[in-house]
């Protein structure tokens, strides 16, 4: 028999795609709850006091456990600790596609919290942008309880 | 030198199918609680913490890097673990190695799995992803869609386990009463373990041939659920373990090797070369490995209690008797006399194992922490009512090749 | 042990997916050559010339010498039962693959059974599975002896192997 | 150390992008390789660890059909889903116990299978940074550079300068991906922009690839009368906090791990105890927020080493002598790769790329979103 060298490309079919719903626990679900009254919850560790946005319910600095007492609201208002400017995004295949308008990401540490956040910015000059610059949330216009609620950062 | 360790602590969740209440973060985390506090230590005393799951079935790749934030991981050493159906039983033998090795003087292994995470049954998507390649391959060149649906469609959950079961009872003489028997033993043991899945309080076989065949010679009763859930075990050298726990349950023996792929299959639809997927040579070298490293000689006479990974009922029957525990061909009646039950000569699986309980990546890690309660005399309503001085946890996984074998005692070594 | 259970009601859920689809994978030329080997109506498999073993469809390494099996050799369309299911009657909606019925699009008939079986063809070292024709579900055992049933036309193409009928004496 | 293990022999392929080659057979060949230059049989293996991650893999299981490829069948076989490096430390961990005196470590990618940085996406939190959907490992190392750079005056040529360092060593190197030897700061930062500062010469060339390291105990190593074994004389790992709860800016994590490292070999001064590293930098950036970790440089100084040649090919501290990540990123392999070149250059058969008195080498992996897990190994000759 005479061998053939070479590999061939077995493709997938692109229809095939694994699904997921994962469940939130209740912290998050506060917290996702809280959005739809444009409020921002965090989570203060009662032993090390460190404040975790978005909340959750085990702190991993020293595992104390956090309950809905811990809650604590911050004021939506924060501070840029950095940030980049997107010249291409993922489509969710793998595949990288240019972006004809350049998107701003920035890590956000809101006010009274310890966590750094990462939310889109916006309505501002990237050449502008400075590290401890205040910026806040703007909120959609119709807030539902999710992700969606916080329509991006604004410089302040 | 292998330093003496042993299993100081115990933690599990409740396994149900669904675990609404809780992220698979918090999941995890409530088991790592448990076990921290039943060895009555905290997290600070832990030096290295070592994890596993299936990560196709929660949609999170390298999970832990996400949820280490609860179960322990920032500022450690951290190892992820993951080898399929044998991910729990390959965490706890990792948390025992950093241990035995003089790194780390506390590990912790944790397992987990959330089934109710993926939208899909049973998360088939993801568990087909083991063969997908070799699926779209063999399609290119005009796999027989009758054939296809015919070998792995009619068999359901139950298509690798279900041609292992035929060959065995061919070559046993096996009955499918006795599968029955074996079903209904575990959910009876499960009825007893409050942690358990699949309870049913005083099932009977009868009970159990009432369900509907999927596929001969399996009936509905026969199938393990997919459940949530988490484990934890905390490992400890000698000495941190003799000051925190009374009776710890000594690792004596551990091994885990694999054989060649048992089912039909290797990678891009090659065959195998193994005709008969009840044989089982992985496990039988995995139990000769661990009991010669743990001193035993003669496993049906020193071994008091074996938990035993069985998702389907033929398989307690095939690895009771490829770990040594019974001659060939016999166990099905050793377990007709009733030898295997709560109260017999050789308990297996009286937590109810796998078959009442499957949160896939946790399953052998549950085994082998089973069987450290039933040492340690803390299993509670289904505590043996004999002394367990040497007990073998089992684990199976890959495609139906990998084993890990795990001997615990109540001395140590 | 602390025993956990849910101790609070349901949480609400946020969605994601894993896109399998869009993967790729490479495969050697294996299947070509055994999808050809049937359009001649041979069954082909791999040697090891380490520990003689056969392996079929053909594989092109030996995990048992760590070595490479480039020996290739044609097996007897003969062979012997090891393993059979035998299926309940068919029923819509009950296999579904990749969202497709295949009651509806005519691969499988309604309320038939079917027999899938592994097959050790004479000569070789693994099993195949495929279906058992032409025979009914009570006659099936282990050990019976079987030969191919063949396309009528084969195209080159792994459904030319339509299956495995008993040997009947004449 | 109670027990000491070295590594007996090696291989690596010659990573590149989309190569021609099935992922069993690229494990098979580099195996087969590695047991012959360690001199041993199958036979003689006593475990085997591999690394290979399943969203990586395209597979479920993904080492359930790699097995017999990579010589396991019949033999005590894991799988961590790490870096290579992680797998090595598993490895000797499970040789420590005695339970076993030579181990195969193996670590593979096939990135042409699926877009790495989207799998780095996956690993996100799904509750909240995969819900908001923007980051991806180079987004989140983008705002670390930048980071990085406003707190201590980086300039964005001083990242460039790392890239053309590391891609000129790898010209010399055969088995690297992405080979300039030529290339300048300028051709650098005219590159396609991703992510703000970086762009695709800053950022580590995916690639498909396996390493595979053999190692013993010491008295197999004395049994088998193996001629220039090199030791693993320190070893630390550690993991950080996920992305939110971190300072992005210096990389505690791996200043832990090599802390535990150095004690374990006895290292007081890395600057000169050591003379060569190689270390996982998946960006510009990070070999240098790496080599501030390693103590190798004051935080926000690593610059000066790179601009002052300190680090180059000739230079006091050669750290990626071989091109590094930048130069071919076999994701899981790429740990395991940097042990392979410090062994190579220890042993002297680096060839091209050979630094001169190599005795005492570091090699880091790191696995994670800006390098949150990271494994440091302490390498040296007899």
């Amino acid at each position: 028999m005479e061998k053939k060298s070479g590999v061939i490309v077995v493709n997938g079919l692109p229809i095939v795609q694994a699904q997921f719903n994962w469940s939130v626990g209740f912290q998050m679900q506060n917290f996702l709850k809280a959005l739809a009254n444009k409020k921002f919850l965090a989570s203060k560790c009662p032993e090390c006091a460190y404040v975790y946005a978005p909340p959750r319910n085990t702190c991993s600095k020293c595992y104390k456990k956090m309950e809905e007492k811990d809650l604590v609201e911050l004021s939506g208002k924060g501070m840029l600790a950095g940030w980049t400017t997107a010249y291409v995004e993922l489509d969710g295949k793998g595949n990288f596609v240019d972006l004809k308008k350049p998107k701003l990401i920035a890590a956000v540490k809101l006010e009274g919290a310890n966590s750094t956040l990462f939310m889109p910015l916006e309505d501002i000059d990237s050449k502008k942008l400075k590290v401890g610059m205040a910026v806040a949330i703007e909120w959609s216009p119709e807030t539902k309880g999710g992700w969606k609620d916080i329509k991006y950062l604004r410089a302040v | 030198m292998f330093r003496n360790c042993a299993i100081i602590g115990c933690g599990q969740t409740k396994h149900t199918s669904r675990r609404r209440d809780v992220s698979v973060a918090e999941l995890a985390q409530q088991a790592v609680q448990a076990a921290l506090d039943d060895a009555g230590i905290t997290m600070k005393d832990v030096g290295c913490v070592v994890s596993g799951n299936m990560q196709g079935f929660g949609g999170v790749a390298q999970p832990e890097q996400w949820l280490g934030d609860w179960i322990g991981c920032p500022g450690k050493p951290a190892i992820r673990i993951a080898t399929g159906g044998t991910t729990g039983g390959s965490v706890g033998q990792g948390a025992c190695y950093t241990v035995a090795s003089g790194m780390y003087d506390v590990s912790i292994g944790v397992a987990w799995e959330k089934h109710s995470d993926s939208k899909e049954a049973g998360a088939t998507t993801g568990l087909m992803h083991v063969g997908m390649g070799n699926l779209f391959h063999a399609l290119t060149y005009g796999l027989s869609l009758r054939n296809l649906i015919a070998t792995s469609a009619v068999g359901a959950a139950a298509g690798v386990a279900v041609y292992q079961a035929m060959f065995y009872m061919h070559r046993s003489g096996c009955k499918q009463e006795h599968l029955d028997m074996v079903a209904a033993k575990a959910r009876r043991n499960a009825a007893k373990n409050q942690y358990a899945h699949l309870q049913w309080p005083n099932c009977r076989p009868e009970d159990i041939a009432k369900t509907e065949t999927i596929a001969w010679p399996f009936r509905y009763g026969h199938v393990c659920p997919a459940s949530d859930g988490a484990s934890c075990i905390v490992v400890a050298e000698e000495k941190t373990a003799k000051r925190l726990c009374k009776q710890p349950a000594w690792f004596l023996g551990l091994a885990s090797y694999s054989d060649e792929e048992n089912q039909l299959q290797s990678e891009n639809f090659g065959g195998v070369g193994v005709i008969d997927p009840s044989e089982q040579m992985g496990c039988r070298v995995s139990a000769k490995k661990a009991y010669a490293m743990a001193g035993i000689t003669d496993p049906q006479k020193e071994i008091d209690l074996a938990e035993i990974y069985q998702p389907f009922p033929s398989q307690e029957l095939i690895f009771s008797e490829r770990l040594g525990l019974f001659d060939d061909g016999t166990a099905w009646r050793h377990m007709e006399k009733g030898e295997t039950d709560i109260n017999g000569r050789l308990p297996i699986s009286v937590s109810g194992g796998v078959n009442a309980t499957n949160a896939i990546g946790s399953s052998a890690l549950q085994r082998i922490l089973e069987a450290a309660l039933q040492i340690q005399g803390k299993a509670g309503e289904h505590q043996v009512p004999k002394k367990v001085r040497k007990a073998v946890a089992h684990g199976w996984g890959g495609v139906t090749n990998y084993i890990t074998c795990t001997v615990l005692g109540d001395s140590p070594r | 042990m602390a025993y956990l259970k849910d101790e609070r009601p349901e949480t609400m859920m946020v969605e994601g997916d894993w896109q399998v689809g869009a993967y790729r994978w490479k495969a050697p030329r294996l299947l070509e050559e055994f999808s050809a080997g049937l359009k001649e109506k041979k069954i082909i498999g791999s040697m090891c010339m380490g520990c003689g073993k056969v392996i079929t469809q053909p594989r092109h390494l030996c995990g048992r010498c760590h070595r490479r099996m480039d020996e290739r050799c044609v097996l007897s369309d003969w062979g012997t039962i090891t393993c059979f299911v035998i299926s309940p009657k068919v029923e819509k909606g009950k296999y579904k693959l990749f969202g497709m019925d295949p009651v509806d699009t005519g691969t499988l008939k309604l309320g038939e059974i079917l027999i899938p079986v592994f097959v050790r063809f004479d000569g070789a070292d693994s099993n195949i599975n495929c279906l058992l024709l032409n025979a009914k579900p009570e006659e099936v055992s282990i050990g019976m002896r079987v030969k191919v049933v063949w396309a009528k036309e084969p195209k080159g193409q792994m459904a030319d192997l339509e299956g495995v009928e008993p040997i009947r004496e004449k | 150390m109670e027990k000491r293990i070295a590594i007996i022999g090696y291989a690596q392929s010659r990573h590149q992008y989309d190569v021609q080659k099935t992922r069993e057979d690229l494990v098979f060949d580099v195996a087969k390789e590695a047991l012959a230059n360690a001199g041993i049989l199958r036979e003689e293996l006593g475990t085997v660890v591999t690394a290979s991650t399943d969203f990586l893999d395209g597979r479920t299981i993904s080492n359930v059909f790699l097995s017999m490829a990579v010589g396991a069948f019949l033999k005590d076989e894991s799988k961590v889903e790490e870096d290579g490096a992680a797998a090595l430390q598993y490895a000797m961990m499970k040789l420590m116990t005695g339970t076993y005196d030579v181990a195969l470590v193996e670590a593979h990618t096939v990135g042409w299978q699926f877009n790495p940085h989207q799998v780095a996406a996956y690993t996100l939190d799904p509750l909240v940074d995969r819900q908001i959907g923007l980051l991806n490992d180079i987004a989140a190392s983008a705002i670390q550079a930048n980071m990085y750079m406003n707190k201590y005056g980086v300039s964005v040529e001083d990242l460039a300068a790392v890239s053309v360092k590391n891609l000129g060593n790898a010209a010399n190197n055969e088995f690297a991906a992405r080979r300039l030897p030529d290339v300048s700061v300028g051709e650098v930062l005219k590159s396609k922009l991703y992510y703000e500062p970086l762009r695709e010469l800053m950022i580590s060339q995916t690639a498909d690839g396996c390493a595979v390291v053999i190692i013993a105990s010491e008295d197999k190593v004395r049994k088998l009368g193996v001629e220039c074994p090199v030791w693993i004389e320190g070893v630390g790992c550690c993991q950080e906090a996920y992305l939110r709860d971190r300072d992005l800016v210096s990389l505690s994590g791996l200043k832990s791990a090599a802390q535990s490292a150095y004690q374990m070999a006895g290292i007081t001064n890395p600057f000169t105890d050591l003379d060569l590293a190689e270390v996982t930098e998946r960006f510009a950036h990070e070999e240098l927020l790496i080599c501030e970790a390693l103590g190798l440089a004051r935080e926000g100084r690593a610059k000066e080493l790179v601009n002052n040649g300190v680090t180059a090919l000739g230079g006091d501290l050669p750290v990626n002598a071989s091109g590094g990540a930048l130069a071919a990123d076999p994701i899981c392999a790429t740990g395991l790769v940097r042990v392979v070149e410090c062994v190579r250059q220890i042993r002297g058969e680096a060839g091209t790329h050979q630094v001169p008195g190599v005795k005492r080498a570091l090699a880091h992996g790191q696995f994670g979103l800006c390098a949150q897990k990271n494994t440091v190994l302490i390498l040296g000759g007899e």
